[in-house]
């Protein structure tokens, strides 16, 4: 793999992210509404005065064009601007969620994969058996089970009626001084809710979508030659079919990145996890544009190093793509 | 098997209407999706009441009165009255907003996948543009910005969602636009417009049919999303609004949030049921036995 | 003397949307080593089917073997375990397939893949594995084979696919080797090598071998023995020469007129007229009465067998009857 | 012995505790759950209980209050109110230093105080004072324009937090100096940690001017918005106290909790007003048969009985009735439908009207409750009223302050004196458009104005008293708002913490003398 193509996807990555700040800034600023109002109705009140030195301190009053050069390079130099909520800048308030919102999406990333990869492999060995039809049905349940009633139906259950669980936050406060062990531990047991209620819907996806790509490639012919050598079941499941099946499933991982981040928001939410996707919903109620414009910036740039990532392991994993660009 | 072809080929949409007929959960999806529908829109009618009328005690539980058989919400609203206006929103901003992802994913898909070359690219340029940005996030801002109601909540996850239709349109016409009838066709001196929408568009529509029914399943839980977060219209009623709504009493009343829940999830299970039906009837070869 | 394979009134079926379809019908075939068998018929015709049942990778359900025996070297194999078949296959009976281009797993190196198939049936280290897979792609003509080894599928050409194909089934020296259709998707230089090479590989290891093909050039080229196949069932068995010389079932005279008359090498089989019925379809009668010449009223009721009728066997009234 | 049963406790609700001990030192940790979120630690430019609560652990003022309403020594060891009322002399303690260890002078004194006046949202607290001298380092003397009663109580720790001048005296704009999210005080406890949205992280302060205090080692506020995921938190432990709880709810649940005390003490000062304004400048409401009818329309007692479950209290008049300036008026509005439906008749809607009204998305049982009860009620004097959910607070607040509105429900504190917190809501030289909490019924009356400017400077309470109860009686007639009830605040708390925060300021208090009990 060559580093030239990385660069060139992450030049063009970077790209795309200028286009994500350039357009939200507009939209925001195109919209009716006075940012100033805003600050000062979060102030307390304010008199005319205070609303003049608020757009003059945040430069409201400066032509939109010129804003939006002032943001832009503000950007590329890595700085986001301030929070019209918080008294603090919007680079800081990411900082502190980008950490929470990762664990969380990888946790559930991973638990949807392993867990759905493997249903459906399994259900893939006997299309008409009753794993696979769990699988099929499980899958369809997953896939229409809005993702935010699920927590909350969690909540319902582990709050009150089997209480093994953590339902709010990521972390005990009164743990704050413990050993670091204790703490991941205590982290662990917070995330198992909101990891498992994210993962749900997208392993229900991954155990469908792996169990037809593993029907596919198990009629295929590499297959057969594979059983024609004398290979054992396991080994044309898990070595020769999984492999290619897993091109697909990469696939659909890369592309649904985006749509884990959404989901994130909705869980993060559900279960007051300290992330971003809970920053942006509340900066949304709030009106809080620049801290908006920074989540955005922040969660497509994930969504861009997903892609890149899956570009990366999809050349690893399928030897015909490599030295091809 | 190719010894296991039929001896007349019958044409391919009565084969799959033939195949749909016969696949049960599919049948379920349209029976469950049919009485939701009619339930929806006519519901009303036996079933009198404003949604937003406060008419009992807050927080009655199901069963406890026989007027008010699935009980009251936090400020005594009926909950049956609430599914059942409820639901029209609900569906509506669904199917207008897979509309919508559908009219623009097909237009740029098919510009894109007919003429190739530099409109390809530009058109795929912005299609990812728009999938690198987390969708729901996107939506929330579009609809903040443009003040919640039914239209801009459609528009905003139709503008979110359409890069998925784009692209299969777009795979399809670049499978079919090789294919010897569209040489055909250019051969007897078709005009390109021609050949996109009366001759390409009605061969890639299978694929496209299950990606719209699907879509609708997705814009559905998009808006309950929406709602639910409070970003919907606050003042239309809605299932993903009574979820959002009632979210903060949970733990002394669990049936004003489970019931809009349910109500989404076999209107998605439906529409999904429907969507794999037609997959499967489009696709013999590729159905999964 | 038994034969080395030999495949007795052999019945295959498969569940279908049609009910229960009869794929394989009384099929009795051997094959002795050193000895090249040829099975020949139009596709669908159950050759495939045939080897595959010998390999014991008829996919099931749908299909499952209803009657019949399969041995090999004496020991049946329709009822053997799916471990015991498991260690035969590859080791004792290889397959070569239609397709070099789809039948070699594209994540892995060619290297990779032929190691694979020793080390599932010989006990050696994953570095004498693969020096004994460079030596068999040496041997079945690769050039530079340690530099091939770790070449992907897509990285060669279609005939250096099916030489690969043909070191892996060769790397235990299988005492049966089926070759279904080896040159099919290949071009005509590249055909007449692999049979060379098949060739060779046979008089090196003493191997049976299983031609299946449509291409008559490629029998008479090759086979010792040819079993012509029609829906199901084998319509004529003999020496290659006395069926090419005279054939007897009215569908292997049509087989045969069908060769063009200059150059055995270009054989793309003549179309008979009609298609091959479908297998849920076949009544009582002949299944070839349809598009038969010489069809007559018995043809219509009953299932001819397959008997001796004075040159060799063939499951013909008509050639029973003597009208031809 | 308390850290082994709180250990205990969490192990019981945490499994991972159990592998855990952590260390308290002999103070022990108050975890204050909130729903609130600060947009920074300074209470001198930012009015609201979610700063003030931690502003105030952080900043000391020159007074604090007692339960009884009396100001006592804090960073002033004593105070004089000149004769003529136009000066106040503040003595400062000595030996007080801020957290970054520099002493705390007059000179800090007159510039918090200045910084407040001139970027603190109530505007009224202190315009007022016309210059500060500093004869020495622990001498400050406030120069007013105008006899001003109110002062005193503006220099309550929740109005008059103590900067340090060298910190935040910098130019920088005071509305956002970076130091308002990581402030230096000179209160009990310091700031270690602050994550905007979710926690802020309080340490005791080793070197704070009252000896012995705090007896906490650290206070964490921990912001939840979930509000079962805060109920769950308080019944299990994982917090120790919630002030400001106003759902029915919420107080019925937690009251059932055996390690919890419940107490609606703490609030005399906030001062929490729930009403329905009118705009008054709208055709139809500008009407006062219209206004009254609806107010003979409403049932006081069916809201704070029934929708509120009886936990908040009637309120029948702009000043909180817990207020020594509260007088009952004359006309109270008792329901009367008759006489409702009468005035509809006289003012011309005898045959219904339309109306439409807001309400703040936020506490529901408080407001959007009141709406929809509102919507029932006044359909039985022919009003057809529209209720007009807004999807957040800013849009709220757009159509409120931007006087778009024609009826709207709303919530806004006394903020201890009436100076503060009462006349901005009815004085005419108030209607200030896009500026939410001013007058934004654009209520008008020059007997009002004048009655409340002479309040404002008058120094003897009983004349004083006269004036509000003057001003009481023509609200009552004029009614530009309907008061409904005060909020039900509420705090619960940990039964083991001894000297609970229940002063008039509350929470928004320094909580030096909390402690844990063995």
């Amino acid at each position: 793999m060559s580093t030239s193509f990385i660069l060139r996807r992450l030049g063009y990555g970077l790209l795309l992210m200028l286009g994500v700040v350039v357009l939200n800034f507009l939209l925001i600023r195109l919209a009716p509404g006075d940012p100033a109002v805003v600050i000062a109705g979060e102030m307390g009140g304010a008199t005319e005065e205070m609303l003049e030195s608020i757009r003059e301190e945040y430069g409201l009053n400066k032509p939109v064009l010129v804003q939006l050069w002032i943001y832009v390079s503000g950007v590329a130099q890595g700085n986001l601007g301030e929070s019209f909520f918080f008294n603090q800048p919007v680079s800081k308030l990411i900082a502190q969620r980008i950490g929470p919102t990762i664990l969380l999406v990888i946790s559930a990333q991973l638990l949807s994969i392993l867990i759905g990869v493997f249903l459906g492999v399994i259900a893939a060995r006997k299309p008409n058996g009753l794993m696979s039809g769990f699988v099929t049905v499980f899958a369809t349940i997953g896939y229409a089970v809005p993702v935010f009633w699920t927590g909350i139906m969690l909540i319902i259950l582990f709050a009150s009626a089997l209480p093994i669980f953590p339902v709010e936050g990521m972390q005990s406060v009164k743990l704050r001084d413990a050993p670091f062990f204790t703490q991941a531990v205590d982290v662990a047991h917070h995330l198992v809710l909101p990891a498992f209620t994210l993962a749900i819907i997208y392993l229900a996806q991954y155990a469908r979508l792996s169990r037809a790509s593993m029907l596919e490639v198990l009629g295929s012919d590499y297959i057969r030659t594979a059983r024609a050598k004398g290979a054992s079941e396991r080994s044309v499941l898990f070595r020769h079919a999984l492999r290619n099946a897993a091109l697909p499933i990469l696939t659909v991982a890369g592309l649904q990145f985006g749509n884990l981040i959404s989901g994130a928001l909705l869980v993060e939410t559900v279960f007051n996890w300290p992330g971003m996707g809970r920053l942006a919903f509340e900066s949304i109620l709030r009106r809080d544009y620049p801290t908006i414009m920074g989540v955005l910036f922040f969660a497509s740039a994930m969504v861009v190093v997903a892609n890149l990532l899956t570009d990366i392991s999809y050349r690893w994993a399928d030897p015909r793509l490599r030295g091809r660009s | 098997m190719s010894d296991m072809t039929d001896y007349k080929a019958e044409s391919p949409a009565r084969e799959a209407w033939r195949m749909f007929r016969r696949n049960v959960p599919a049948l379920a999806g349209v029976l469950i999706l049919g009485i939701i529908v009619l339930l929806t829109l006519y519901g009303q009618f036996f079933y009198a009441g404003d949604a937003f009328d406060v008419v009992w005690a807050p927080h009655e539980p199901p069963g406890a009165t026989a007027e008010y058989p699935l009980g009251t919400d936090y400020l005594g609203r009926d909950i049956i009255a609430g599914l059942l206006t409820g639901g029209g929103p609900t569906l509506a901003v669904g199917a207008v907003a897979a509309a919508i992802t559908m009219v623009i994913g097909i237009t740029l898909g098919a510009l894109a996948g007919f003429y190739g070359g530099w409109v390809d690219n530009l058109l795929m340029r912005i299609t990812e543009f728009f999938q690198v940005l987390p969708a729901l996030l996107f939506a929330m801002v579009l609809v903040t910005l443009f003040s919640p109601s039914l239209w801009t909540i459609a528009i905003a996850i139709g503008v979110v969602s359409w890069p998925q239709t784009a692209r299969l349109t777009r795979a399809e016409f670049f499978k079919i636009k090789e294919l010897e009838y569209v040489t055909a066709a250019r051969a007897i001196g078709a005009r390109n417009k021609r050949i996109i929408w009366t001759v390409i568009l009605p061969n890639a529509m299978p694929p496209l049919i299950v990606s719209a029914t699907l879509t609708i399943g997705v814009a559905i839980l998009f808006e309950a999303g929406l709602s639910f977060l409070g970003l919907g219209d606050p003042n239309v009623m809605s299932w993903g609004l009574m979820i959002g709504a009632n979210r903060e009493y949970i733990l002394d009343a669990w049936w004003p949030v489970t019931f809009p829940g349910l109500a989404i999830f076999f209107t998605v299970f439906a529409v999904s049921l429907i969507g794999d039906g037609l997959n499967d009837a489009f696709n013999p070869k590729l159905r999964e036995r | 003397m038994t034969a080395l394979l030999d495949i007795n009134d052999l019945r295959v079926t498969f569940n279908t949307r049609y009910g229960e379809v009869t794929a394989l019908d009384s099929v009795s075939l051997n094959v002795n080593a050193g000895e090249t068998l040829g099975v020949v018929g139009e596709s669908g015709c159950g050759k495939s089917i045939t080897a595959l049942a010998t390999m014991g990778l008829i996919p099931s359900p749908p299909g499952r073997i209803a009657g019949g025996s399969i041995k090999l070297a004496g020991e049946e194999l329709t009822g053997a375990s799916d471990a015991r078949l498991r260690a035969l296959r590859g080791a004792d009976i290889a397959m070569i397939f239609q397709e070099p281009m789809t039948s070699l797993n594209p994540v892995f190196t060619v290297g990779d893949q032929i190691a694979e198939a020793i080390m599932l049936h010989q006990k050696v280290s994953a570095a004498q594995a693969f020096k004994d897979a460079i030596a068999l792609l040496d041997r079945v003509g690769i050039p530079s084979p340690a530099e091939r080894a770790r070449d992907y599928p897509h990285q060669l050409s279609g005939g250096m696919r099916q030489r690969v194909m043909i070191a892996m089934a060769v790397s235990c020296r299988p005492k049966v080797l089926i070759a279904d259709e080896p040159t099919t998707a290949l071009d005509v230089t590249v055909q007449a090598q692999i049979f060379d090479l098949l060739n060779e590989i046979q008089r090196e290891f003493g191997a049976a071998i299983i031609l299946i093909t449509h291409d008559m050039g490629a029998i008479s080229e090759m086979a010792d023995r040819v079993a012509v196949m029609y829906a199901g069932r084998v319509i004529e068995q003999a020496r290659a020469d006395d069926v090419l010389d005279a054939p007897q079932h009215p569908y292997a005279r049509g087989l045969i007129d069908c060769i063009p008359a200059l150059g055995k090498g270009e054989t793309e089989l003549r179309e008979i007229p009609g298609v091959v019925p479908p297998l849920h379809l076949l009544g009582a009668g002949c299944a070839f009465a349809d598009r038969c010449a010489h069809k007559f009223a018995r043809c219509e009721s009953e299932k001819p067998l397959l008997a001796d009728h004075g040159h060799h066997p063939a499951a013909c009234h008509a050639v029973e009857e003597g009208r031809i | 012995m308390r850290h082994m049963t709180r250990l205990l406790g969490a192990a019981v609700l945490s499994a991972t505790a159990l592998t855990s001990a952590p260390v308290h030192a002999e103070g022990g940790t108050l975890v204050i759950a909130s729903s609130q979120v600060p947009r920074h630690l300074n209470g001198a430019v930012q009015s609201g209980i979610a700063t003030a609560v931690p502003s105030t652990q952080i900043f000391a003022s020159p007074l604090r209050y007692d339960e009884n309403w009396e100001p006592q020594p804090y960073l002033a060891e004593s105070w004089q109110v000149s004769d003529d009322g136009m000066s106040v002399t503040l003595n400062l303690v000595q030996d007080a230093t801020f957290h970054d260890g520099e002493p705390v002078t007059s000179e800090d004194v007159a510039f918090s105080i200045m910084t407040t006046k001139e970027n603190h949202p109530f505007k009224s607290m202190f315009a007022p004072v016309e210059s500060i001298e500093t004869p020495d380092a622990h001498t400050a003397v406030i120069k007013l324009s105008q006899p001003h009663p109110a002062l005193l109580l503006a220099l309550s720790p929740a109005l008059a937090p103590v900067l340090p001048k060298h910190v935040f005296g910098d130019g920088q704009d005071p509305k956002s100096h970076p130091a308002n999210s990581d402030p230096v005080g000179s209160g009990p406890f310091m700031l270690e940690e602050f994550t905007a949205g979710e926690a802020i992280v309080l340490k005791k302060n080793p070197d704070f001017f009252i000896d012995g205090r705090p007896k906490l080692d650290e206070i964490i506020v921990r912001i939840i918005k979930d509000p079962s995921a805060l109920l769950i938190a308080m019944e299990n432990g994982e917090a120790d106290m919630y002030p400001f709880m106003a759902g029915s709810q919420e107080i019925r649940r937690l009251e059932g909790a055996d390690h919890l005390e419940i107490t609606n003490e703490g609030y005399a000062a906030v001062g929490p007003l729930n009403w329905l304004a009118f705009n008054t400048a709208n055709e139809k409401l500008s009407d006062v048969r219209v206004r009254r009818a609806i107010a003979y329309a409403l049932d006081r007692e069916f809201i704070t009985n029934a929708l509120h479950r009886g936990v908040s209290q009637p309120q029948r008049g702009p000043i909180i009735e817990s207020s020594p300036f509260f007088t009952m008026p004359d006309e109270t509005y008792d329901t009367d439908l008759d006489k409702a439906n009468a005035l509809m008749e006289e003012a011309g809607y005898g045959d219904g009207m339309e109306l439409t009204i807001d309400f703040i998305p936020g506490p529901k049982e408080q407001q959007q409750s009141v709406a929809e009860y509102l919507k029932s009620q006044l359909k039985k004097i022919g009003i057809a009223l529209t209720v007009r959910a807004a999807p957040d607070f800013p849009t709220w607040a757009g159509r409120v302050g931007g006087h778009d509105f024609e009826l709207t429900m709303d919530i806004v504190f006394n903020w201890g004196d009436p100076v503060i917190g009462v006349h901005r809501t009815y004085l005419s030289d108030n209607i200030r458009k896009g500026v939410i909490w001013s007058n934004t019924q654009q209520y008008s009356n020059a007997r009002v104005d004048e009655l409340l400017a002479q309040a404002a400077v008058e120094t003897d309470m009983d004349k004083r008293k006269a004036l509000y109860a003057e001003f009481q009686q023509i609200i009552a007639q004029d009614l530009p708002l309907y008061t409904i009830n005060a909020l039900p605040y509420h705090t619960a708390y940990d039964k083991k913490l001894v000297n609970p925060p229940k002063g008039i300021w509350g929470t928004m208090h320094p909580m030096d003398r909390v402690e844990w009990s063995e």
